[in-house]
């Protein structure tokens, strides 16, 4: 009888490719440009999006994946052009779903490094459903969430990050909706790797995609982005150059949480509450949390993730990084136990199965 | 053999030949008809009788025992010539309890068997049914021939002492002396049954005696009771050797996948939301993972759909499954297949609607749904199997048109084929047609949409394989690059392109053919699952010499080439359908043929005799 | 007035007569074409002519300024006869770039009159464009009337002196020269664009002054310079009496749901998720709070259909609204509205598929997803506006029709009537037709399914009501009760029901009228946005004496009465449509006419020329 | 010109009734007996379900609410058939669309007492986005879900609070998807109120229904019921009578968080993780968490949630309760202010709005 597909090897002829051209054999180094495709851009002028495609651009070759092994899933929306511009595997494919796309597309070949790429909208609005259960699934797949606080490719209706009280085109009398917070929404999907950047901060967005690409297990990245034409200086009141390190706080792994210009002010919990802390007064390093990223609990990167200006500074950096079993390697697990256990599969053993009878 | 000694003892009483008996055993949800049913039937199989059966579970939520919504509920059909449905209205009822009565009564033939539980029709019992007076007690049974027997009180007395189990246990088997009982009015062996008991209850032991002493004591009251003067005999059926099994549809359908998946030589990944009476597709395959089967219970149908086109996207067969709820909400997304030309298979297990509708009964009035149910000029190739085991076959060319036109299949099974099971003549691997599944590998003169002349597919091109990176997405592509395109010229030639790819398949299909004479007076057109009962009317017809024929659409989008030509040759064509006309409404706008439809719309499937009524009626106009 | 004695001072040169123009304003995104094209639109409109207008916005992204995608266009046709279209083929263009050029270029009759901006036309702007060589320096105009003008030079130099505003600024005048260019070349007056300048810069005094300015500056020149010989009149038409304003589809479908409302006395609820080219429509009506509407953002469009089931449970005019794929994913939430017999409306603006497909563009293609896109026998009514104006007046027959009936009614617009812009008679809201919605209050023999013995309807009983206490859901119904009921005979029968209520609407709504004679050799059957298109074809086919006629659908499920009848009197039917020939589909199968359908799927309307092409040949044949 | 919907008096004649029959007249007191429908009850013998309705149902005459203004809403499920039980309106509408047809529902008419019934599966899996979106929006509408861990009318398939590595009819080798926890979900959805009991415990059941009730905003209940069919004994290891002290902890606000039979162990928090101390030896009442369910911040609330047995005790009670204005009040809000702004609507003015032309 034929040899069975997916079981024999495991990964069934599709993956030759992959393994043939395997992550054994030293990539060949690529540059930019290769990851750089034949289509016009056609963003705005001005548009965020540009500085986070040209970072995930350069990441990529210095991540030594091979273009050939790398999906980039996208739903509809700006941000969701993306993939047009990767010179990778790539599918654009409807508004909220590209979750679920990129659990196909995972779940069949998990050699594949798979990428989400999503707008505000897109990923919280009509698909909140599949981010959290991706999420939850913790397949290792890179979710890129490109909020600009913003419908644009509809031109400016608002979004479920949109702020309380926002006129947009379709609240001309303000927004009444409470705005989702995406890390809390992420942590509470049971996230293990989360991580905020923006468009401007190259080294730091450069970063975040790095380590994303290199958590094995879903990686959930929030990065504001301007939207220059339909939510312009959404979020200079802390992103400008000029305020930046009074009003974010980068985030570092076993560092305590200091900011400011001076580096005089820090952040530390009393009685079950965030506080902003002088060091020039009162307060001293001691007080201040250390951030971990590796705590086995989300509450800290709960915590953190809801700080919010200008009560507090706003967080960027990696929230939470932990090690889950992911839902490919189980699901490839079960296949070889059953093969194990049962043996491959036969096809005529299986329809012969139950009760028969012949007759002559 | 022990069978045949048991069977000698008997020669005594008399015996009657009889050449078909329908069955309906009918209890409570707790009474376990549907395996006595299962376990008459595989013993009448073994017999070499020809079997259809058809198990009427109650609606999804489980109801107070003794309620009438409690009421399951298991037919079967055996004949010793071949026969294609479990028949209109049983010869036989055995009724448990008063809500069986109830519920199954109205379809017992007049002077119909009807064996029931006396120690079942207390007070509470028959409160519970809604019977102001003990049916079974007034006169109301005069039209059936009726045997009150005090099961409950029977099965005590002969387990009492050689039997160690709680009260609650022993009365548990009551099904088994029940149809120890109708092994002997039907002349059948009891040792299948026996031996499946010892297979069943390995660790347990005294569970197996129980049944067992249940089994034969039923069989040994009718041998020595007065009651039963004459038992029956249904010779062996003329059936094509082979080995045999029963099977459900659903179950050839998950097996017909896996087959695909074999065959094609690329993995299965089956995305499914569960929903009745899909489901058990889901827990079938699930199992299947020594095949190297993926399975994935999504968030709902709409992930289910998209994974399954990731899936496809990723070189799998991307298969989906569902029922018509859920092929609503798949819709949006089917689209996007259509648009990126990805082969994925859509089952859709039809049941009664609109909305949540009727669950658990079967309909088919979903075609025009999967023909038009989504945005824009969309179209898919559709699919219907006509048979439980036809299921099998049509799952494997749904993947082989699949893979091979690089298109969206719709898959429209019902709740009847689902559920329903009959005696399959199990193929040989060797002997099933293999299909070949090739990827794209070459990079040279690459386009993702460039064409297959004769089937005007694209190129199946998987990530991994270097050189062939590209982007496929829902807006509308240039041909051969499959770039983005706005172009008015582009679009139309699209639009065209998409329907010509389902058109092309009809070169890809087998004709139609004639069940009758080629020409004549009455065509009758049927689809799915209500092959047998068309059939088996059309069978009768010519029995009685009318000039009526029949043909059976297993692919409906396209049509077979010569289904146009056939509608020529008749004078009047007569569509019954599980729904208010659908076939019909295609046929009239393809060939202007006025076709005239015959809807039925009541969850159930069709009786033999409502259909040759209505042919009679047509032809006599 | 100012203008006369600018028009005065003209008379010198040579004035031409014409009854009909077709003007095509074509830019950069950037360069306000849209205002452009309104401003003479409305100048248009006070001289008296009649007017068609359709604005040609760029794909949904913005593009980069001077490339292809971002060229932005406006085109209108104004007559001194009434006309329905905004016209086939420019009689002029005016191009302010390169790209505008190659984009609109292939549109421009020969000969026909073309403006270019020529300081647009820089290395920069032609790569942009991907214009090997200048097309404006090299003789690839030939075929027309091409008149090179530096408008940017001309404005900076028009407002050097008297403007304080920075260059970028000043340049942005452009377009208010070419338009008074245009004013003074078709003789329009300049004082009702002068007006709305005071009034929309009230506090930029210095931007009135800049673009007052502009525009005059384009019209001396035109006036002064030697190149324009001739300029033209169009005479006013002759227009019913009344007041008019310009009204797009989007904006009319609005007002029409609002007017509903006030009608009705019963609020609006608004429920959408937004989606091109639908989303103006939330727009629109988010403003409207004074009058008690209510709209809502949803997280989909499931959620919106569903909320708007909810508001129509609680009472209120339950409104939904999308496009296509939006349509898809409320498939099975309308057949819960079908279920409960609650009365939503349904806005389809549809727009070019399959799937996401081409949003920025017109199409008819979800009629067939309308009519069986949900599982199960689901019918709703449908209703399609003819023209941006009718928007209004079938927005609130969906309403009457949904209430008065208890059934969803979906409402099918697309991108042409959406943005398409009209001259609209203002109607006074005492000659609307006001319509009772009553809710029961009775609770004496109250049952939630009881029926209306004319129209079937139930009755509308809203919580708040004492005594009416009842629960409504997706699983069948048992009919009267409203109890959930699995009994086969009430399943036929509601089925059967749901039915029978969408026929019924076919006593409650007119006849088709005949546009020409009532019986002869060609019928062309249209529906939704091509009655302007069709009507004048065949309006060209009176003037050249054939013996064609047609008959424009605005009610589409049920058809009106008299539709088979009509056919019967035509030799031959032809039925052009922005689809494959989905309405042609349904007549097929409904009338057994050999109806011939004329598919158009490029994204765009029926030209006139191409209807009368096709005409010609199916009535020759 | 007609009188206008939904301006005069604000709410619409449909509404009439409900001012009629209004909250001002003592309303007549009711029984438990007046709830309930003339429906048979269609569960299974012993499911958990039939706890949860008589509670309900004992309670609502309590609340003084009126029949025939309270509307419950479900999804599709076991749980999902409450409403035809209840004597009140009701909409048994489709599989996790509840919450937006409660939506509905309640901006339609706010007078209205709004319930959705639904399940873990209706909730959380196919319902899982309108859920978030109802709860962000803070609509004062009373969400109770029935959590059996599985789907019940579909027999026996798991749900996404199924646990990770359950066996189930579609999962003969295991879940491999990692469970949500109801709580953490709702709480990143920026409920106000969030609460869980469980089906047994029938007098705290009664409580926590009574405090959702009086909850002005979005409650959102989480109950652990019973499916003795397909997933019996769920919750026996810490709801069993005889273990419950020790298993499980009711929180109380304001009080610290004392459990066991003997009140001898409590929760504190060390270095941003729970603990749990032992009262008798080394900690003391002064180390426990005090419970705040009015904390603005939903840190503690989180925290607690995401107590699981056998590390922590089960909490159950009201996790949060804070005030924060409701979408409709809102939606009405800027219906009024539009009026008194622009006056109430005026067709004729609204049909000849922009610029308007004469033809004699
Ligand atoms: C089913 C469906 N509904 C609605 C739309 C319209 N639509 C396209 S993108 C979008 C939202 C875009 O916002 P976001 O996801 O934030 O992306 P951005 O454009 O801001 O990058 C919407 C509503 C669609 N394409 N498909
Ligand atoms: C669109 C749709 N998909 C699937 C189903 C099948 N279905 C009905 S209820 C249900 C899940 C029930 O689980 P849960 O919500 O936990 O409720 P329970 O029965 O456990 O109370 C499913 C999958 C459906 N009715 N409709
Ligand atoms: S609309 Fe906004 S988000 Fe979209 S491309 Fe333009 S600037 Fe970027
Ligand atoms: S299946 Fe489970 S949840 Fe459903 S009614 Fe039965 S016991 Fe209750
Ligand atoms: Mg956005
Ligand atoms: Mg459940």
């Amino acid at each position: 009888m034929p040899a069975l597909p997916g079981v024999k090897g495991r990964v069934m002829s599709t993956d030759a490719n992959v393994n043939g051209g395997g992550e054994q054999t030293p990539p060949v180094k690529l540059t930019r440009k290769d990851f750089v495709s034949d289509q016009e851009v056609r963003w705005c002028p001005g548009c965020g999006d540009y500085a986070i495609l040209a970072q995930v651009q350069k990441v990529m070759p210095e991540l030594g994946i091979k273009r050939e092994n790398t999906v980039f899933v996208s739903g509809i929306g700006c941000s969701s052009r993306f993939p047009y511009y990767m010179n990778t595997y790539g599918v654009h494919s409807i508004h909220g779903r590209a979750p679920a796309v990129a659990t196909g597309i995972k779940a069949a070949n998990p050699e594949l490094s798979v990428w989400v790429i999503t707008g505000d909208g897109d990923a919280l609005s009509i698909g909140g459903n599949h981010l959290i259960h991706a999420i939850r699934r913790n397949l290792d797949i890179n979710i890129i969430l490109f909020n600009n606080r913003i419908y644009g490719l509809t031109k400016g209706q608002y979004s479920p990050t949109s702020e309380f009280g926002k006129k947009t085109k379709s609240t001309p009398f303000g927004v009444i909706d409470y705005p989702l917070n995406p890390l809390s929404i992420a942590l509470a999907a049971e996230a293990t790797f989360v991580a905020r950047s923006f468009d401007t901060h190259t080294n730091h967005l450069q970063m975040v995609v790095e380590r994303a690409m290199h958590h094995k297990g879903v990686s959930f990245v929030e990065v504001y982005q301007n939207c220059n034409i339909f939510n312009d200086h959404a979020f200079d009141m802390f992103t400008a150059r000029d305020v930046r390190d009074d009003r974010m706080i980068e985030l570092e792994h076993g560092k305590p949480l200091v900011f400011g210009k001076e580096g005089d002010r820090g952040i530390a919990i009393r009685d079950m509450r965030l506080e902003v802390v002088d060091l020039n007064n009162g307060a001293s390093e001691a007080d201040l949390i250390v951030h971990n990223e590796k705590a086995p609990d989300s509450y800290l990167a709960y915590m953190l993730g809801r700080m919010e200006y200008p009560e507090y500074p706003v967080p960027i950096g990696v929230f939470r990084d932990v090690d889950k079993p992911t839902y490919e390697d189980m699901m490839r697990g079960q296949i070889d136990e059953a093969v194990s256990r049962m043996g491959a599969g036969d096809l005529d053993k299986l329809i012969r199965g139950g009760d028969t009878w012949v007759i002559e | 053999m022990e069978s045949t000694t048991i069977l000698n003892n008997v020669e005594e009483k008399h015996i009657e030949e009889l050449d078909t008996v329908v069955i309906r055993f009918a209890g409570d949800s707790g009474d376990g008809m549907q395996l006595t049913g299962t376990q008459f039937t595989n013993t009448t199989a073994v017999v070499g009788n020809d079997i259809s059966t058809l198990p009427d579970f109650p609606a999804e939520i489980r109801a107070p025992a003794g309620s009438l919504p409690g009421v399951s509920g298991f037919q079967l059909n055996f004949s010793s010539h071949d026969i294609r449905t479990p028949g209109d209205e049983p010869d036989v009822l055995v009724a448990m309890n008063p809500a069986a009565l109830k519920v199954n009564l109205p379809d017992l033939q007049q002077g119909g068997i009807l064996i029931v539980n006396t120690d079942a029709f207390n007070e509470n019992n028959l409160k519970k049914a809604g019977y102001a007076s003990n049916p079974i007690e007034d006169d109301s049974l005069g039209g059936y021939r009726l045997f009150k027997l005090p099961i409950t009180t029977l099965v005590r007395a002969a387990l009492r002492d050689d039997v160690k189990l709680p009260p609650k246990e022993i009365d548990r088997c009551r099904n088994f002396w029940a149809l120890g009982l109708m092994y002997w009015l039907y002349d059948r062996p009891l040792d299948p049954t026996m031996k499946w008991l010892e297979a069943k209850f390995k660790n347990k032991p005294e569970l197996v005696k129980a049944n067992q002493l249940a089994l034969k004591a039923g069989f040994a009251y009718a041998d020595a009771a007065e009651i039963f003067t004459t038992h029956y005999r249904v010779k062996r059926a003329a059936i094509t050797p082979g080995t045999y099994r029963n099977i459900t549809g659903n179950e050839a359908t998950a097996l017909g996948c896996v087959a695909a998946s074999v065959l094609a030589k690329r993995s299965l990944f089956y995305a499914s939301y569960p929903i009745t009476p899909a489901s058990d597709i889901l827990h079938e395959l699930s199992m299947r993972k020594n095949f190297g089967v993926k399975t994935f219970q999504a968030e709902d149908e709409i992930a289910a759909v998209c994974a399954a086109i990731g899936s496809a996207f990723a070189g799998h067969l991307g298969l989906t499954g569902t029922s018509g709820p859920g092929l609503a909400l798949k819709s949006e997304a089917i689209g996007l297949a259509v648009m990126t030309e990805l082969p994925i298979v859509v089952i859709n297990v039809q049941r009664g609607g609109p909305s949540t509708g009727l669950p658990t009964k079967t309909e088919q009035a979903d075609l025009l749904q999967s023909m038009f149910g989504r945005n824009g000029e969309c179209p898919v190739a559709i699919v219907a199997p006509a048979t439980p085991g036809d299921c099998f076959h049509m799952a494997v060319e749904a993947f082989r048109i699949a893979t091979k036109h690089m298109i969206p299949v719709i898959y429209l099974s019902d709740g009847y084929l689902a559920n329903g099971a009959e005696p399959w003549r199990i193929p040989r691997t060797e002997d099933l047609p293999p299909f070949q599944v090739n990827f794209q590998t070459d990079p040279d003169g690459f386009y993702p949409y460039s064409r297959d002349p004769q089937t005007l597919a694209r190129p199946w091109a998987v990530p991994g394989t270097p050189g062939l990176e590209h982007r496929v997405g829902g807006i509308e592509k240039q041909d051969i690059t499959g770039n983005v395109s706005y172009e008015p010229e582009n679009h139309m030639h699209m639009v065209w392109t998409r329907q010509e790819k389902v058109e092309r398949i009809a070169d890809d299909i087998p004709d139609l053919e004639i069940f009758g004479e080629s020409q004549g007076r009455l065509l009758v057109v049927g689809w799915g699952s209500t092959y047998g009962s068309i059939t088996s009317a059309v069978e009768e017809m010519h029995k009685a010499g009318k000039s009526v024929s029949s043909v059976h659409l297993r692919y409906l989008n396209p049509f077979p080439k010569n289904f146009g030509e056939i509608l020529g040759r008749f004078d009047r064509v007569l569509v019954p359908e599980l729904n208010m006309g659908q076939l019909a409404l295609l046929m009239r706008a393809r060939f202007l043929v006025p076709a005239i439809s015959f809807p039925k719309v009541k969850g159930k499937p069709f009786k033999i005799s409502e259909l040759t009524d209505k042919i009679l009626e047509v032809y006599e106009e």
